[in-house]
């Protein structure tokens, strides 16, 4: 890493670029341009999320909020934690808790930095961390191996048992830092008594483990007004769902990247149900008028992704959707299993999705341990890929509700969990119809495979399957 | 060093094997040592761990596996593609890391395309990432699913009775193999570390009385060395699975001796015991084989692992700690980085190597690091 | 109708002139650093032995890693496309395609139709590519071309197991240092990148019959370890380098065609 | 008392005399493939240079990829050892030593007596060697030397796929078809070497003086690029040439050797 970098704080840079960026919107176009000229690489980003309007606006507050917790935590006497995207942050705003998600701060990073997340990346090596892990926790983490964010308090994750490259990170950042560690454990199956006996008893341990941090109990108060909170925003979520199904799909493509942010970052938080409700009074606005959620308007083609997005870097993959018309039909990761949930409902997957239990602290503890055995990964990529509720099942399923034309793996080379299956399960993919596209690229960094090389290949493809002539 | 014992390493499908088939009884296989021997034997079925050994290509693996994954599996995927393990009557996978977990998704699905190379009993075998009552009793009911699984391919019973004589004799192993880890420390070992490697291979494909009695006779002919090994650099090897021995062959060469491991096919495999006097030896295996959390794939146990190479180190006089990871094998990968760091800092000189696994070519540049290494170990180069 | 395709590779760049549903001229010229220069050259000689002005030519279509530098060409194709359609209008028996190209290799599987149904590449850090070859081929000091032949004269099977060119550079220095042989050391590498190619190909599913396209199918020793890593025997088809080449001056052609039949 | 080393690579060779600490005579030359021949060779050039009969050799130290296949040598010592010990002559106050060779690279650290306290070398991926640079200059249809002369020249480098050579090349057929400034393409490969070299660095722990030997430490652009990353200064090599760091260590060896008596 070089000095230079190592002279900001990484946390503090993070938010005083999004807390500058929400405030732009009160301005006008010539201050907005203007106020660009100092950031110019995160432009790309703020012209994509911006050009969606109130919702993207929503966004960026939302994230500039998040930061800004971060970075005042410690004032605030808040423990922090180093958390997963797939770990639902409910029980840490329960327990007045500061999660900081890797993986989400990578993403902020290939949006902010020109060279995106490479040198923190290579940070975790030198300080001995493999190469060949993630990059989606690397890329963030290095930064606090290196020591330029927030002390940490702890660290918790809940991908053990799902993804081995993921759950590592963790215990190697716990190690190094030193720092209290806590795993929550999956089993390979989904559904059962002993497996949700299994996943509450874990999760009573995780609950025991943040009492102790925090020298303090979880209030049944507390998590009930997050848990409602939450309850409305699955409402939410749910006719955001619904309405993709639609043909033009009202919904942008990068609705997908401010679904995440309503899961990942701020879950039970009163900022994100403004978010959702903003994008779903857009949603319905489009419908009304039979447009496509696409800036140009018109829907050509619909794709859905098997795993993630692509980020790298700028926001580069929704806008080049824009371009082509493709409407993004979201991504396996981007999936809520709310009992009430679309595609719970069509499919009858009704055991494999979660429902939230207000009546003791007992039934909202044990509605918790589920919907986070429900998380997106955590839920779909445990067990073989072909074996009931996982990988496969929810992918064919999703894929033929929204009409996706064709299927779309994008990952890092990190990923020995899908990698480890992704060929026979493109064959299976294809079988059903839906032509596929392996991505090589990674999706937080930049230089394992171009963006333009990625573009050009999935060009390719659109065009050699005639998907898109 | 006996023929027969060598032969076991060398040959998947060896007399042992051969002879046990010839019998009319089941092997099942198994691919990681979470999986516990016990309850195999105490159904009267040869428990065989699998091994990537002989693969030389890895066309079928690369079918099916993508490009980022350990080559373990793949060679493994490799050979049971070419009927090689076709005397098994049964395979257990057990997900000791992403990549072999993945073992099961691309074994089933070559299954598709070349008939006859999957079993009829295929088992996904799953254990907990920590050790803690509740994942015990969660352990506890994965062997009990596996036993009933077990009893109904096979029409076996598996009575506590069998069991309980199962885990003593696996026991009484486990002594005997720690007698010869204790020979393998002593100032002239009488043996060299690849040896004791093979020895403790073969136990993974040799019915376990009869390895028993194999064993028992190499120490004994080991005891009566009049003169051990001397004079060499004294290393321990650490890291992801191998079971290569020319790779230690390779490592010891004429002036270094690997006289401790810390590898899954080597010492890890047989540390501890199983409790014998307990009410219940369900629970006491599920207690032995949780605890014994060697492997990084138990997380947030580092520091324990850590005092396990220490002690290691000063009972076994080790000079220097070759700390090795197969490419793309996160675990060991992370860990290696981590016992560097702390092994460097109490002034035990550390090499880390990437590896594939397979055969071993290109063995220049290794042989230059590691002749480095010994240099660095004999302070060579130090000017006066 | 006179039509052109233009395939600027790595390595080479390759035009094919049709004329009337019949090749009329073709050029192989090694590639600059300039795509654009490489194409102009290819085409001028291929015009030069077709006897042609490129006044004449209706259409040209563009493929290969510089296909978007070809000053003359009216359309780009993929190569996928383009080999597919190159191999179908040779053999039309052809199912599946398998083209070693400098850069990368390409397995590839179609209907009766010619249409693709299924592709894909190599691996992210693989070695069984051309550039593979020429590097190794350089290392053993033996000119690209002769490989084949001197493949043939190996006696001892050797194995190469490393994925990387670089390193695999180094375990082959490694194996002349023991006084291998060359022919050997040569049969080895041909067969090991004819493995990664046959791992490419049954990822998405051989049908038979399989050929062989591109530059590399020139080579016997390749061509030969490639049918018994697949364990089938491979189609042959007249001149494969030129096949990438061929197939975009046939879409050129079809697109002409089906303009005029529209 | 005059005494050789011979440094036998993949792909050069070289071999230096010296005598009471003084260079003598040196040859370089591309390897052959036989390693015995190639040693044979770069001895003979150094004795035509130095102009002494090979007799007059008392002591000589093989090192490299093909040390044990050199038949003149009175004993093999590892590449890692001569390096730091070549290095250390050439940079007297030198602590790290950074060697890009052609197939693999390594960086070294000494001691305040010059020994080798640790060393990492690159065994994961090609894409930080010598061969890759070597590669990337063809490709753009440049020497080595002007690869790193024209990075300098850089406006907007570009990112490469750092992951794997084969690949890398993939991009920068890209680049150079998409028409990006030959000079930022170049910058974007010495930056990509340079990123995976000072990695690599890091993680043994820089100390300073810095030193970079091997056929690389003559591209400027490398050079520079690794400065960038680290933040410090290399130290400049000026004694001799820094490719043949390997080869004068084993002659400083060869010289210990024979003076404290064959070990």
């Amino acid at each position: 890493m070089r000095r230079a970098l190592k002279e900001y704080h990484f946390d503090w840079m993070l938010h005083s670029t999004y807390d500058a960026a929400s405030r732009l919107m009160a301005g006008t176009e010539k201050e907005y341009a203007h106020a660009l000229r100092y950031i110019p690489y995160f432009s790309g980003m703020l012209d994509a999320v911006f050009g969606i309007g109130e919702p993207g606006r929503y966004f960026i507050k939302t994230c500039a909020e998040y930061l800004k917790n971060i970075v005042t935590a410690r004032e605030r006497g808040r423990k922090v934690a180093i958390t997963s995207f797939c770990f639902s942050p409910v029980i840490f705003y329960a327990m007045d808790i500061t999660p900081i998600c890797l993986e989400v701060m990578t993403v902020f990073l290939t949006f902010t930095y020109r060279r995106g997340s490479a040198e923190f990346l290579d940070f975790c090596n030198e300080a001995g961390f493999t190469e060949t892990s993630c990059s989606s926790q690397r890329g963030s983490l290095g930064a606090y191996l290196a020591g330029i964010g927030v002390d940490i308090d702890m660290v918790v994750t809940d991908t053990p048992g799902v993804c081995d490259t993921n759950a590592n990170a963790f215990a190697f950042a716990a190690e190094w830092l030193d720092r209290p560690f806590f795993q929550l454990d999956m089993p390979p199956l989904l559904k059962g008594e002993r497996y949700d006996r299994y996943h509450r008893d874990d999760y009573r341990a995780l609950v025991a483990f943040l009492e102790e941090q925090t020298g303090t109990r979880l209030e049944a108060a507390r998590l009930a007004e997050v848990l409602r909170e939450l309850q409305k925003q699955d409402e939410l979520i749910g006719e955001l769902e619904e309405m993709g199904r639609i043909v033009p799909s009202p919904l942008p493509p990068a609705f997908t990247l401010l679904n995440y942010a309503a899961r990942f970052l701020f879950a039970g938080m009163k900022p994100c149900t403004d978010m959702l409700q903003s994008m779903l009074t857009m949603a319905r606005r489009n419908a009304e008028r039979g447009v496509s959620g696409l800036a140009g308007g018109v829907e050509r083609v619909r794709g859905f992704f098997c795993y993630i997005d692509h980020y790298t870097y700028n926001m580069r993959m929704w806008r080049m959707s824009e371009e082509l018309g493709i409407s993004l039909q979201g991504n396996i990761l981007s999936r809520n299993w709310s009992i009430d949930a679309p595609h719970v409902k069509e499919n009858h997957m009704e055991e494999s999705a979660y429902s939230i239990d207000l009546t003791s602290l007992d039934s909202m503890i044990d509605s918790v341990a589920i919907m986070n055995s429900r998380m997106p990964m955590i839920k779909s990529i445990r067990g073989p890929f072909d074996a009931p509720d996982m990988w496969l099942e929810d992918t064919l399923s999703l894929a033929r509700m929204y009409s996706a034309d064709f299927v779309v793996y994008s990952g890092t080379p990190g990923c020995r969990n899908t990698w480890g299956m992704l060929k026979p399960f493109a064959r299976e993919t294809e079988k059903a119809g839906f032509p596929t596209h392996i991505m090589y690229s990674d999706a937080f960094d930049d230089r394992v495979q171009s963006w333009e090389a990625t573009r050009a290949r999935f060009e390719e493809f659109l065009k050699v399957r005639r998907i898109l002539a | 060093m006996s023929v027969r014992l060598m032969r076991a390493v060398e040959t998947l499908n060896n007399e042992f094997v051969q002879r046990w088939k010839e019998e009319g009884k089941k092997i099942v296989g198994y691919t990681c040592s979470y999986a516990p021997d016990e309850i195999f034997h105490a159904a009267g079925i040869l428990p065989y761990r699998i091994r990537g050994h002989g693969a030389d290509e890895t066309t079928i693996g690369d079918t099916y596996f993508g490009p980022f994954i350990c080559s373990l599996p793949k060679c493994m995927l490799q050979l049971a593609g070419t009927g090689a393990f076709g005397f098994l009557d049964g395979v257990v996978i057990v997900p000791g890391c992403d990549s072999m977990r993945r073992l099961d998704d691309c074994w089933r699905k070559a299954g598709e395309d070349i008939a006859g190379v999957v079993p009829q009993f295929f088992f996904h075998f799953a254990v907990p990432h920590k050790f803690a009552a509740y994942t015990v009793d969660w352990f506890e009911g994965e062997i009990r699913r596996l036993i009933e699984a077990v009893e109904r391919h096979f029409d076996v019973r598996i009575t506590e009775e069998r069991l309980r004589d199962s885990i003593e004799l696996y026991n009484r192993g486990r002594s005997l193999l720690e007698e010869l880890e204790r020979m393998r420390r002593l100032p002239a070992p009488p043996f060299t570390g690849a040896e004791a490697l093979s020895v403790v291979i073969a136990g993974s494909a040799i019915p376990r009385d009869a390895y028993n009695e194999l064993l028992e006779e190499f120490i004994a002919v080991h005891r009566a060395v009049p003169r051990g090994i001397e004079g060499r650099r004294r290393l321990m090897l650490v890291g992801s699975a191998s079971d290569d021995t020319a790779f230690v062959r390779l490592i010891e060469g004429e002036r270094a001796l690997v006289v401790a491991d810390n590898l899954c096919f080597g010492a890890r495999f047989h540390n501890d015991r199983v409790d014998e006097g307990g009410r219940d030896p369900v629970r006491a295996l599920a207690e032995r084989y949780l605890r014994r959390s060697d492997c990084p794939r138990m997380y947030g146990d580092y520091r324990r692992r850590l005092e396990i190479l220490v002690d290691t180190i000063r009972s076994a006089s080790v000079d220097g700690v070759i700390l090795q990871n197969i490419r793309f094998c996160d675990l060991h990968g992370a860990e290696n980085g981590l016992f560097e760091r702390d092994l460097e800092a109490l002034g035990v000189p550390c090499m880390r190597i990437e590896r594939e696994y397979g055969p071993l070519v290109e063995t220049g540049r290794l042989k230059m690091r590691l002749d480095a290494f010994l240099e660095r170990i004999d302070g060579q180069g130090r000017t006066a | 109708m006179i039509t052109a395709g233009c395939d600027v590779g790595s390595l080479t760049a390759k035009v094919v002139i049709l004329a009337d549903g019949a090749i009329a001229g073709r050029s192989v010229v090694r590639c600059g650093t300039s795509p654009e220069r490489s194409a102009v050259e290819a085409m001028d000689a291929a015009l030069g032995r077709a006897g042609l002005a490129i006044e004449r030519l209706d259409r040209t279509v563009g493929t290969g890693y510089g296909r978007a530098r070809i000053p003359f060409a009216q359309a780009i194709e993929s190569e996928i496309a383009c080999h597919a359609r190159g191999v179908l209008w040779k053999a039309p028996a052809a199912r599946t395609v398998i083209d070693i190209g400098g850069q990368d290799a390409k397995a590839i599987r179609m209907n009766a139709d010619g249409r693709v149904i299924q592709y894909s590449y190599n691996d992210k850090c693989a070695s069984g590519t051309g550039r593979f070859l020429e590097v190794i081929a350089e290392a053993l000091e033996v000119p690209l071309e002769e490989l084949g032949d001197l493949a043939a004269r190996s006696t001892e099977r050797l194995t190469l197991s490393n994925q990387c060119v670089i390193f695999a550079e180094t375990e082959i220095i490694s194996l002349v240092n023991e006084g291998r042989e060359t022919a050997d050391i040569v049969n080895a590498l041909h067969h090991a990148v004819a493995r990664r190619a046959a791992s490419l190909a049954r990822g998405i599913g051989v049908e038979e019959a399989v050929v062989m396209s591109g530059g590399v199918a020139r080579n016997r020793g390749m061509f030969a370890a490639l049918g018994a890593a697949l364990g089938c025997s491979l189609l042959e088809i007249e001149d494969p380098q030129i096949n990438g080449a061929l197939g975009a001056a046939l879409i050129a052609m079809d697109a002409l065609m089906g303009a005029v039949e529209g | 008392m005059i005494v050789g080393g011979c440094d036998v690579g993949s792909l050069t060779s070289k071999a230096v005399l010296m005598s009471e600490g003084k260079v003598l005579g040196f040859s370089l030359i591309k390897s052959r493939t036989k390693p015995e021949e190639s040693a044979e060779e770069a001895m003979n050039g150094a004795c035509t240079a130095a102009g002494i009969d090979r007799g007059e050799v008392r002591f000589c130290v093989g090192t490299g990829y093909g040390r044990d296949r050199i038949g003149f040598v009175d004993a093999t010592v590892s590449e890692i050892a001569c390096h730091g010990k070549g290095a250390r002559w050439m940079v007297p106050s030198a602590r790290t030593v950074i060697d890009i060779g052609g197939q693999d690279c390594k960086a070294i650290k000494l001691d305040a007596a010059g020994a080798v306290v640790k060393f990492v070398t690159n065994d994961k991926c090609a894409s930080g060697t010598g061969r890759f640079l070597e590669v990337m200059a063809r490709l753009l249809g440049l020497g080595l030397d002007e690869l790193g002369e024209l990075s300098m020249r850089a406006k907007n480098p570009v990112t490469l796929a750092n992951a794997c050579t084969v690949w890398a090349q993939a991009d920068v057929i890209q680049f150079l078809n998409d028409g990006v400034p030959i000079e930022d393409i170049a910058a974007g490969i010495n930056n990509a070497m340079a990123g995976r070299m000072a990695v690599l660095v890091n993680n043994l722990g820089v100390e300073n003086d810095v030193c970079m030997t091997g056929g690389v430490a003559k591209n400027r652009g490398v050079l520079a690029a690794i400065e960038t990353i680290l933040g410090l200064r290399l130290r400049a090599i000026r004694r001799c040439d820094p490719q043949l760091a390997g080869a004068l260590g084993a002659a400083l060896i060869a010289h210990e050797k024979a003076a404290g008596g064959v070990k």
